[in-house]
């Protein structure tokens, strides 16, 4: 089970070679051309192809972002969870160095690349994927480095995540609950799974190494300690925690207990699946007079109490990709075409509890006689604000 | 009225963007623009979404919305949008659209137009995209063409001559005279097009050859006046005259003088003017002289005339630029079968082009070697390819896999060496050795009747270090069911054989090995179920073992594996007393017939 | 016959491409990529072609870009290599000291002038000078069209002032 | 071909080596760093710079790091194409591996163990023994791993310097970090040896499970990893790492998640109480199911080794199906993922809802996505047999669509229906003939045609269908060639008559005198001597019980499954193969350098 990535490549969208580091010497670059004529080889779009590749006894793996691949090329039996995920982080981590990931900026800044990769990854082994410490010893300003520059304690510490020393003024926690709300509608629309995917964010600005601690009114935790549940618990699916969370210690007591990272992070995730009715109901009514002429009836209904009211909604209704400009008419909000989206834009500024708004549209160009129609099955509502 | 954005804005606007997905998105918005646009019917920017919609369909978005639009810039009167309207038209449409129909008849228009620059947009827009129906209908109007007075109108014709007759053969007699008449032209461009013309017409008929070979002296001309001429700036190129129309002439004489004593005869003089006097230090001289070799040996040429092409050949070889080798390879090939000899000479450095790095030289060479071997080096060589075998980039395995099987089959001096060698080749790793050979190799070895001993014991010893090659277990599983008694029992040993002890329990092991494998598939099973079957007979003490590993296979869900293992099950269970009957050696499909019918492509199917 | 030029950027941008064989929208986006994977990767110092389905490709870098045509097994691989540099000139002449850039903005133009070079997937003609004569005639052309269109704008505009 | 042509499109300039060589060869301490970084940048894009070896070694002895790491990085690119020169370096490795800097120590002891060059590598044993011992557990960490990349160079050489001793040692380190990299290389070690090299015992274990508390997210998959091979010594022993390892499941690396998987299903095979298990399947379906949340490149990886897990504990995520509906854009490699599990998931109680998502998938636009959902159907159909008539009223639904590739993957499961239930749904074949015409794949043909040889009495024209196959059989690939073969033999031997005897003898003489396929032959001269010995006998033996297949089409091999669960997260937990399959030992041959 032993395993170890081979070496790091970084290809433009052609396959091109950007950077790459060789680990341990037995693949080459020209390995990286092979992987992309692999990718290249079948019908399909290369972003829709699996993120495990093989080719004669060599397994790519990769990831894309903006028109970057970043991938992996490996010959033993590796932890492909572990190094997809370790993708994952160098893309975070470029980003952090060079605020966007992309072609250019890898070629601007190959120096400090390397070192990362150098210091991310030891003979095929994710080593240090922490970018706020990294950057204490690898800087993008070459001069700043000092002989006298060492590893910072983090590194190696127990806590990796934060650095020795800080301090502030001012000692200040935020904390920020974001949910969203997932649901799957099949075609007769039958509501078929619905779930709520949540997420802590926690900002600190702590001297020192704080211990924090935190409590939940989780069903399980108040059961535990014998008090009534009702109505005030929630009922959590999964609970993930920052690595910065003493795991052991939530397993015995539910206490949440950790020092935080400095600045921003998730602290923790959550996902609990229950029956949401969806906020904003859409109904969508296609009629195809001609092959030119095609006629949209969208109702929105909002099925959430009277008093409340969601703002910036925002339905996205797909149309096939070469429609021309379509009459819209509109109940309440406006409606505009997206071609970049290959979709009409329906926007409701405020959309009161218990309403129900329609949209009306009407697609008159010519519509060519070779082109594949795409199925209009589904309207999704984007963001709905309280 | 919405102007849209200039050209040149777009075009920045798409380069300014970082990602695909942003491009997408900056194309997406245009399209809609332009397709408004072409719905409002906007005439005064229809040129510039015209070319707008040429970008866009080079970044390789669809555009076929604007196609219309092409049309009606070409229906309108100016220069200005004809020109952009023909422009699109070749870039947007292709033959096979049925709009390109709607076109005919402003193309029929223009084709007379007094203005040579859009009859000439015509004829180029016709010459590059007509269908075989529009060719059909415009093929007088272009004929009528071939004999105007402008130069410039005479050579567009006669290419889009050259594009009607390929779509329709009928119509090269129309155009055979006219075309011979075009040679006497003074104007260069016209007469590379009328000599590119002669040559397609040639080509298809034999009726427009024997016409051309009246012309041969025609042809020689030309060239002479290009080779002795002194030095003509327009058409210079590196101190040689027009080297473009002396290839195309040359290529024409090939043509002509293939099969041809008498024409042969009339040009060889000027080719061996070409040959000699040709300075071979530049692209465009090497271009020349590559095509005068191949021309020389084509032609019923005499003696002197190939040895300085051979000469060339060898020069060639010799260059260090790769080009120049890569056409020697490609020509020497060319050569073998009239003359060996000159090409055995350069054996050694053709067999190391097999190892360039250069694939493009590689495919080449290895073409060449094969046309090389001959009995007596079949082995020597051989030797070289499968040792070149084994470190050779993937993608070149399974061409050099399929020639060395071919070669040992066409040139193996004796059997036991052919079986060898294939063994060889079939334990490489990967499957590359195609289904025809192993068939031909089994067909080879029941044949074979003094060796199937020493045969299924190489196979069995090639098992042992089996690593999933479909090929060999295939082979050695109809080997060791067929042989089966012969590898416990030593008969026929070879001599200087090496000795092997095996066990009926060991035969069986190499089956089971094969059919519990995760790589094996479900052909490669049904081999090891009739295998078993047959040595069900054949052995006696593995009876258990052989009903063991065929019964899993009763629930197979593959078809054939699951009727094979019931009806095997039921004849090991319930006719023992048949089984030694059905499954006796099994009736040799006969070596020469077979060769000789597989020869004619006829009779044997080789799926 | 030639059956199709490309010209791709070392980034891998299309620049220019004209089919004289038909090929679908599909199939050429396939050729394309394909093709550009195979060229770009070749070293500099291996020759000039690579066999392809049966055909040839014959390509030349030039700094930054790559000219690709295709043509079929037995043509003249080396005079192929003549023709692109022929082009090359007769652009280098158009557009003076021509550089990927004039390519990019004036795509237009290569293409009016690739097909004064070839027809047919066939060469037209052998005289750079030839050719840079008819194009100049033919841009001076659109250029009076432009200023009389021009003009005529003018007077009506003045007349409904 | 070069020379005349240079200046069309150019920007680059020519002696570009030579003025390198001089920059480098500068007094000025920022000439020569830029110098080095060209030339760095030089071999990124894959120009060949390694002529400059000695003038870039030269460069070593600097006070710069940057420098410095950039000179390593060179050498570790040629150093192999330059043994002899090589050498040059070892003094500087030694001097820095003792520098006070423990930035520079550690970049020296890592930098040299990627020097592949076997000459070298003795130099390098006495600093590695060294940084060992070092102070800083940041040396130490990286020491650990050099220990594991001299092993790949020269095993013998880290057995005879005990450096295998020190490493073990390392695992009672303070230093969390240092024990996982110790672990990750013992590891590997251990993997390429047949010695028993690495084994963790009762007082390791107990260290391991210390770390796994401490270290990072990676560390903790290495450790993970590690004890996933921990053979307890019963079930107490096992409950008790379980424990350990459980909180493990709360992690947000997706990772841990996997590993900590990984490590309670191998101990939960030793675990005997009901309860205990029944908890620890209930604990595990929540991450499980998260995973699927993740990235889509992650999710890919999950669903993989969920559709093991499900194999194996089918309990575990009974109740979740749904998770595994695709998203409209959920990418292919995904949907098709999720589609196996739903099949492996579909029960009685859950039937309908399923087959309506699978209907709808089989009008998509995906062509491999719709034929995976209707064989699903079919699988379905096998699978439950209380279930099986509304499977295949679905499958029937879509056949009358008549889409072509429908139709034939329709038809392919439909031959696996009626092997499953026999004499059931017989009544559908009329339906099926109405296709036959436009059946073009292998595989949807030859099932099609043992349909009509299954079932030649019931038939009434099944002459003529096999008929209208026959006249292409030397065309036809072996797979059709084969049930064809059998079809007519069956037919033959359920009427007798004329058309079937004739037809009969045309297929033997074309299987036998009219290919080469040695296995069509074999095949067909078994039946014709099985024919002509004794007719009765040939009855009994084509035309013999079949059993009813069941559906494990997808079920693998018990003991392929329990190497795969201990390798949960790996690529042989993606690809469904044993490591051996895809791994090869061997270094594979130097490639060309092709620039």
């Amino acid at each position: 089970m032993a395993g170890a990535a081979s070496a790091v490549f970084l290809l433009d969208m052609k396959g091109r070679v950007l950077v790459w580091r060789d680990y341990r010497g037995d693949v080459s670059a020209a390995q990286a051309e092979r992987f992309f004529s692999k990718l290249m080889d079948g019908e399909t779009d290369p972003s829709s192809h699996e993120p495990v590749v093989f080719d004669d006894g060599v397994t790519y793996l990769f990831i894309q972002y903006n028109n970057v691949y970043v991938m992996t090329a490996s010959r033993q039996n590796c932890n492909a969870a572990s190094l997809l995920l370790f993708l994952h982080r160098v893309v975070d981590v470029f980003k952090h160095y060079f605020e966007e990931l992309e072609e250019e900026s890898l070629r601007d800044n190959f120096v400090v690349v390397y070192e990362l990769l150098d210091e991310m990854m030891d003979f095929g082994y994710p080593q240090y994927t922490e970018a706020k410490i990294l950057s204490e010893f690898i800087k993008t300003d070459a001069y700043k480095i000092e002989m006298t520059t060492r590893p910072p304690m983090a590194v190696t510490n127990a806590v990796s995540w934060r650095m020795e020393g800080i301090k502030y003024k001012k000692n200040e926690v935020f904390l920020d609950v974001v949910e969203s709300v997932n649901i799957l509608v099949n075609s007769n629309s039958q509501l078929v799974r619905s779930d709520v995917v949540g997420a802590l964010k926690m900002r600190t600005y702590l001297s020192g190494m704080p211990e924090c601690k935190l409590g939940l009114n989780d069903r399980v935790l108040l059961e535990a300690q014998g008090r009534a549940t009702k109505g005030k618990a929630i009922d959590l699916d999964d609970i993930k925690f920052h690595q910065c969370v003493r795991l052991a210690r939530f397993e015995n007591d539910r206490t949440i207990s950790f020092i935080p990272p400095d600045g921003a992070f998730d602290l923790m995730t959550y996902r609990l699946s229950t029956q949401v009715r969806p906020l904003i109901w859409v109904e969508a009514q296609v009629e195809r007079h001609s092959r030119s002429r095609v006629e949209y009836m969208v109702k929105a209904r909002s099925q959430f109490k009277e008093r409340s009211t969601a703002t910036n909604v925002e339905i996205e209704l797909p149309v096939p990709s070469d429609a021309t400009t379509p009459a819209v008419r509109t109940s309440m909000g406006s409606a505009v075409y997206a071609p970049e989206r290959e979709a009409l834009l329906w926007k409701i500024k405020s959309f009161p509890g218990g309403k129900e708004y329609m949209l009306r549209a009407k697609n008159s160009g010519k519509v060519s006689q070779d082109h594949r129609e795409k199925r209009i099955s589904s309207a999704s509502v984007g963001t709905v604000y309280y | 009225l919405k102007m849209g954005t200039r050209l040149r804005d777009m075009i920045r606007a798409v380069r300014a963007c970082k990602t695909a997905a942003e491009e997408r998105g900056v194309i997406a918005k245009e399209c809609a623009n332009l397709r408004n646009a072409f719905k409002e019917n906007d005439q005064d920017y229809r040129h510039r979404n015209v070319a707008k919609l040429m970008f866009i369909h080079m970044l390789g978005y669809p555009t076929h919305f604007g196609q219309m639009e092409c049309l009606k810039l070409i229906a309108s009167g100016g220069f200005p949008e004809k020109r952009i309207g023909y422009l699109g038209l070749m870039l947007l449409l292709d033959e096979r659209q049925e709009v390109l129909m709607l076109v005919t008849n402003s193309l029929k228009n223009d084709l007379n137009h007094k203005n040579q620059f859009i009859a000439g947009l015509a004829l180029c827009a016709l010459g590059n995209i007509c269908s075989a129906e529009m060719a059909r209908d415009l093929a007088p109007e272009v004929e009528k063409l071939l004999h105007n007075n402008n130069s410039y109108i005479r050579k567009k014709a006669a290419l889009c001559s050259v594009r009607i007759v390929r779509k329709v053969p009928d119509l090269i007699e129309y155009f055979t005279n006219p075309a011979v008449g075009l040679l006497t032209d003074k104007h260069h461009g016209v007469l590379i097009a009328a000599v590119k013309l002669c040559h397609e017409l040639c080509q298809n008929s034999e009726a427009a050859l024997e016409q051309m070979r009246k012309q041969v002296q025609t042809l020689v001309r030309i060239l002479k006046n290009m080779v002795v001429s002194g030095y003509a700036p327009e058409y210079d190129v590196g101190g040689i005259t027009d080297p473009f129309l002396q290839i195309r002439v040359l290529r024409l004489l090939r043509f002509v003088g293939k099969g041809d004593a008498d024409s042969s005869d009339v040009m060889s003089d000027i080719l061996a003017q070409v040959a000699t006097n040709t300075e071979g230090n530049k692209n465009a001289g090497n271009a020349i002289l590559y095509e005068c070799v191949l021309t020389i040996m084509a032609i019923e040429a005499i003696g002197g005339l190939r040895v300085l092409a051979v000469n060339i050949l060898g020069r060639f070889l010799a260059n260090r630029d790769n080009n120049i080798r890569y056409v020697a390879l490609n020509t020497l090939v060319k050569v073998v079968s009239v003359d060996t000899q000159a090409v055995q000479r350069h054996r050694t450095t053709i067999v190391e082009c097999v190892k360039d790095s250069d694939v493009s030289i590689r495919r080449r060479a290895l073409e060449l070697v094969y046309a090389l071997v001959n009995q007596s080096n079949v082995k020597a060589l051989t030797k070289e390819l499968l040792e070149y075998l084994k470190v050779s980039d993937q993608e070149f395995k399974s061409d050099l896999t399929a020639k060395i099987c071919s070669l040992v089959q066409k040139f193996a001096p004796e059997k036991q060496w052919y079986i060898d060698q294939h063994i060889l080749v079939m334990a490489e790793p990967g499957n590359y050795v195609k289904e025809e050979v192993l068939r031909t190799l089994i067909v080879v070895i029941s044949n074979a009747t003094e060796l199937h001993g020493y045969t299924v014991r190489q196979l069995y010893r090639a098992m042992q270090r089996w690593s999933g090659q479909e090929g060999l277990a295939q082979v050695a599983l109809w080997c060791i069911g067929e042989y089966g008694e012969m590898l416990i029992n030593h008969l026929n040993e070879l001599p200087g054989e090496e000795p092997l002890t095996v066990t009926e329990s060991d035969a069986v092991d190499v089956i089971e090995t094969v059919i519990k494998d995760v790589r094996s598939s479900s052909n490669t099973q049904a081999f090891a179920l009739t295998a078993l079957l047959k040595l069900s007979s054949r052995f006696s003490s593995t009876t258990q073992r052989i009903k063991d590993l065929i019964k899993p296979h009763k629930g197979s869900l593959t078809l054939e594996l699951q009727q094979r293992s019931i009806e095997f099950g039921a004849i090991l269970n319930r006719h023992d007393n048949i089984k030694g009957q059905l499954v006796e050696r099994m009736p040799v499909l006969d070596e020469a017939t077979y060769v000789s019918k597989k020869a004619d492509g006829t009779g044997i199917a080789l799926a | 016959m030639i059956h199709f030029v490309l010209l791709i950027s070392r980034q891998g941008k299309v620049r220019l491409t004209k089919w004289y064989s038909p090929y679908t929208q599909k199939e050429r986006t396939k050729v394309i990529r394909e093709l550009s994977g195979v060229i770009l990767s070749r070293g500099p110092k291996l020759c000039n072609f690579v066999e392809w389905r049966g055909l040839k490709v014959v390509y030349k870098r030039y700094a930054s870009l790559y000219f690709c045509m295709c043509i079929d097994a037995d043509d003249n691989e080396l005079e192929t290599l003549e023709i692109i540099h022929h082009f090359v000139e007769i652009l280098d002449r158009y557009f003076g000291n021509v550089c990927e850039l004039d390519l990019i903005f004036n795509f237009h133009k290569a293409y009016y002038i690739l097909d004064e070079v070839l027809i047919a997937g066939e060469l037209q003609e052998s005289s750079k000078k030839s050719v840079a004569r008819v194009i100049a005639a033919q841009d001076t052309l659109v250029e009076n069209a432009k200023e009389q269109a021009g003009s005529i704008t003018n007077m009506i505009a003045q007349a409904t002032k | 071909m070069s020379g005349h042509d240079s200046k069309y499109f150019t920007t680059t300039k020519k002696g570009e080596i030579h003025e390198l060589k001089e920059e480098l060869n500068s007094q000025y301490k920022d000439k020569k760093k830029d110098a080095v970084k060209k030339v760095i940048a030089a071999m990124t894009v894959g120009k060949d710079v390694s002529m400059l070896f000695t003038d870039v070694v030269n460069c070593m002895q600097t006070e710069n790091l940057e420098l410095k790491k950039l000179v390593y990085l060179y050498l570790i690119n040629y150093a192999k194409s330059h043994p002899d020169l090589a050498i040059l370096a070892v003094n500087t490795f030694v001097k820095d591996s003792q520098d006070p800097n423990p930035l520079i120590r550690a970049l020296a002891v890592r930098t040299m163990g990627c020097i592949r060059v076997d000459k070298i590598t003795e130099y390098l044993c006495d600093p590695l023994q060294r940084c060992l011992k070092d102070e800083d557990p940041y040396v130490r960490k990286t020491a650990a791993i050099c220990v594991a990349k001299l092993h790949d160079i020269n095993a013998e050489l880290v057995e005879d310097r005990g450096f295998l001793e020190a490493l073990k040692d390392m695992i009672s380190d303070s230093n969390p970090m240092v024990v996982a990299n110790a672990v990750a290389a013992l590891a590997e070690i251990q993997e390429g040896s047949s010695k028993v090299i690495f084994e963790i015992t009762n007082h390791t274990l107990f260290k391991l499970l210390a770390a796994l508390n401490e270290c990072t997210e990676w560390g903790q998959v290495f450790i993970l990893d590690a004890l996933s091979k921990y053979k307890a010594k019963d079930a107490r022993d096992a409950e008790n790492i379980v424990e350990r390892v459980t909180p493990r499941l709360q992690h947000a690396n997706c990772a841990v998640v996997l590993s900590a998987v990984k490590v309670i299903l191998q101990q939960m095979e030793l675990i005997t109480s009901v309860d205990v298990v029944r908890n620890l399947c209930k604990k595990m379906a929540p991450p499980l199911v998260t995973l699927l949340s993740a990235e889509p490149e992650i999710q890919y990886v999950a669903l993989r080794n969920i559709n093991l897990i499900v194999q194996r504990r089918p309990s575990i995520l009974a109740h979740e199906i749904k998770v595994f509906f695709c998203k409209y854009n959920d990418p292919i490699y995904v949907k098709m993922e999720k589609l196996e599990i739903m099949i492996k998931l579909a029960s009685d109680r859950n039937i309908d809802q399923v087959l309506l998502e699978f209907k709808e998938y089989a009008t998509e636009v995906d062509v491999d996505f719709v034929r995976k959902a209707v064989r699903a159907i079919g699988r379905c159909a096998i699978k439950l047999d209380r279930a099986a008539e509304r499977c295949i009223n679905v499958l029937l639904e879509l056949i009358k669509i008549k889409v072509n590739y429908v139709v034939q993957e329709a038809i392919i499961v439909i031959k696996d229906i009626f092997r499953r239930y026999p004499n059931m749904y017989e009544s559908i074949i009329a339906t099926l003939c109405e296709s036959l015409d436009n059946l073009d794949e292998p595989e949807a043909k030859a099932s099609m045609i043992w349909i009509i040889g299954e079932y030649a009495e019931r038939i009434d024209n099944a002459d003529e269908l096999l008929e209208s196959f026959l006249e292409s059989f030397p065309e036809e690939p072996a797979q059709v060639q084969l049930q064809l073969l059998t079809a007519a033999v069956k037919l033959f031997l359920k009427k007798p008559t004329e058309g079937p005897q004739q037809m009969i003898q045309v297929v033997l003489n074309n299987a036998t005198q009219e290919t080469d396929n040695p296995d069509l032959r074999d095949r067909a001269y078994v039946y014709w001597r099985l024919l002509s010995t004794d007719p009765e006998a040939a009855k009994d033996v084509v035309l013999a019980e079949k059993p009813t297949i069941s559906d494990d089409s997808n079920m693998l091999d018990p003991s392929l499954l329990d190497d795969l669960l201990a390798n949960i997260a790996t690529l042989a937990s993606v690809y469904h193969k044993p490591a051996e399959a895809f791994v090869s030992r061997t270094r594979p041959t130097q490639t060309r350098d092709e620039d």
